[in-house]
């Protein structure tokens, strides 16, 4: 990077962009970027530009930079308009500082790399045995967990028994000996009700009449007797068919 | 540490990253022929009784982990974890009517038990293959381990509370049913 | 050597072992929860000055040769990855100004900076991505590894080369701000 402009090649591929070769050209100057002469340097980029682009195409980039210097170049030779912002001299400033800190960047990057580096300059172990953790579950229940689970389980697949809890019933065969024997001493239409024991109330008496029903609806199948209702929950009467009628 | 010379810092270098052992030759001209053996010699004793040891293998020197501290680099690290409702029931039946094959503990249940749930009881080291049934399949009976007893604090499976036991422990009136009552009773209370 | 206590003993060992670099943190776990810091500092001053150093990088710590045995070891060993201009001055802007986005870098290189450079220092385990500036667009921000410090040999980001210095004389302010800093200054320079 000590070259100077006259054995700097013309070739553009050299440099990553106008910037990489501003600094190329800035260092030339052999002095601190922060002394160099902002004016000198865009000479020296646009002799340069110039001389190129006869040898070749120069790229769009490298043009722009070359225009946007010959502006500062002339902003900063010509007396100060005072409308014009931003001045001459802070553009001047910001392209200076810029210069600055690729070159810091690029110095910082050049120590970075010269640093003792792992695998070229120190070495790690060649052949580690590499430690290795196998996870292991420690598994945990507590014996209460367990006694409770298999109560739960015998609950939940024990056999069903149910007890009906004493309750007084007639059952349909009480109830269908006991209408067909009735029925048979009447000739007339008589109440389902009145088959029913006198004494009956409550829960027994409406255990009887379920059951006194169906025996009735049973004899009726089986033709020994006959039903006759008005009309949905009007009372409902029978009375054995006659021999006669049949 | 004693500071070692330059040979016992190249040697002691050059085999930390050499990635195979090698003989003291081969170290001698990697070296540009410098007499490395007595260095080999000096840092095989610089190193006893630490973590790491130089090591002779027939003509060959390695540096390696010390034999006693070889069970560092496999180490199993354990987490606590808590045995799933699936892996308790499991268990307690097992417990109770063992030997058991899985369908008898599937009916029991009367849930299917995935392969899962048997593997980790038997890698939590409670419930073992204890035989086969000899009826058609042959399937494989499970028991429990003696450290099954000794997790649970039990002296034999003898003391497992029977089912008058847990009749009176309330426990076959299981919470979840109860639960499932009130849940049903609610809307009446709200009335 | 003087005789190490186990827990000494245990560090180097696992340290000796392991094919990466480790924190304190990580060798406590693998040790099963004891504490290693003091047995860190006592190992280290048991191989300072020998041919083989124990460093410490950001977080973690390994083993490697001493610097000065470079020329020992580098003819059995490749160089390491050789990275272009555009990667490394790519590298040490991130490394200095992290985070970064590609546009901080590109405004300082002057140039767009290709896919494949990142690509490269990703690849390498230097970069990583971290995060996005909360700007619109929302850019990827960029940072440096635990692998770039180890590979580095940097104890931490304040060792990188000239930071400081870079820092104090606003080199690693954002261009604009630095320029408006001058500028303010600048009365009182003239007095």
């Amino acid at each position: 990077m000590t070259d100077t402009p006259e054995t700097l090649t013309l070739d553009i591929d050299g440099w990553e962009g106008p910037m990489d070769l501003l600094l190329a050209l800035a260092r030339s100057q052999k002095v601190d970027l922060k002394q160099i002469s902002i004016l000198a340097l865009v000479d020296q980029y646009l002799r340069f530009i110039e001389e190129a682009q006869a040898a070749l195409e120069l790229a769009a980039d490298y043009l722009v930079m070359a225009a946007w210097l010959a502006y500062l170049k002339s902003a900063l030779l010509l007396p100060r308009d005072p409308e014009v912002e931003p001045s001459p001299e802070e553009l001047a400033l910001r392209l200076q500082l810029r210069l600055e800190r690729l070159n810091a960047m690029r110095e910082a990057g050049a120590r970075l790399v010269a640093r003792d580096r792992v695998g070229r300059d120190v070495f790690t172990r060649g052949a580690p045995e590499g430690l290795r953790t196998m996870r292991k579950a420690l598994w945990q229940a507590e014996i209460y967990d367990l006694i409770a689970a298999y109560g739960v389980i015998t609950a939940r697949t024990r056999p069903a028994m149910h007890i009906v809890a004493h309750r007084p019933v007639m059952t349909l065969e009480a109830a269908l000996a006991r209408v067909s024997r009735l029925v048979g001493v009447e000739i007339d239409w008589r109440l389902i009700e009145s088959f029913l024991p006198a004494d009956a109330s409550g829960l027994f008496r409406k255990s009887a009449l379920a059951s006194s029903f169906l025996a009735a609806l049973e004899l009726a199948k089986q033709g020994k007797v006959e039903l006759r209702q008005q009309s949905p929950f009007a009372p409902l009467y029978i009375r054995a068919i006659s021999v006669a009628a049949a | 540490m004693t500071p070692p010379d330059a040979t016992i810092r190249a040697v002691e270098a050059v085999l930390f990253a050499a990635t195979e052992p090698m003989t003291a030759d081969a170290i001698r001209v990697h070296l540009g022929g410098i007499e490395v053996r007595t260095a080999l010699v000096a840092l095989q004793a610089d190193y006893a009784g630490r973590g790491i040891e130089l090591v002779r293998r027939g003509e060959r020197w390695h540096f390696q982990t010390a034999a006693d501290m070889a069970h560092l680099l496999r180490r199993t690290h354990e987490e606590p974890r808590k045995l799933s409702r699936a892996g308790i029931e499991t268990l307690a039946i097992i417990a109770y009517h063992e030997p058991a094959t899985r369908a008898e503990i599937e009916a029991i249940r009367g849930v299917q038990i995935s392969k899962g749930t048997i593997d980790v009881l038997m890698e939590a080291g409670w419930i073992r293959p204890a035989g086969r049934r000899e009826v058609p399949g042959r399937p494989l009976l499970y028991a429990t381990t003696p450290a099954f007893l000794a997790h649970f604090g039990l002296a034999s499976r003898r003391d497992l509370p029977g089912l008058e036991d847990l009749r009176a422990a309330g426990l076959l009136d299981p919470v979840d049913l109860a639960f499932e009552t009130m849940e049903v009773a609610k809307p009446y209370d709200e009335d």
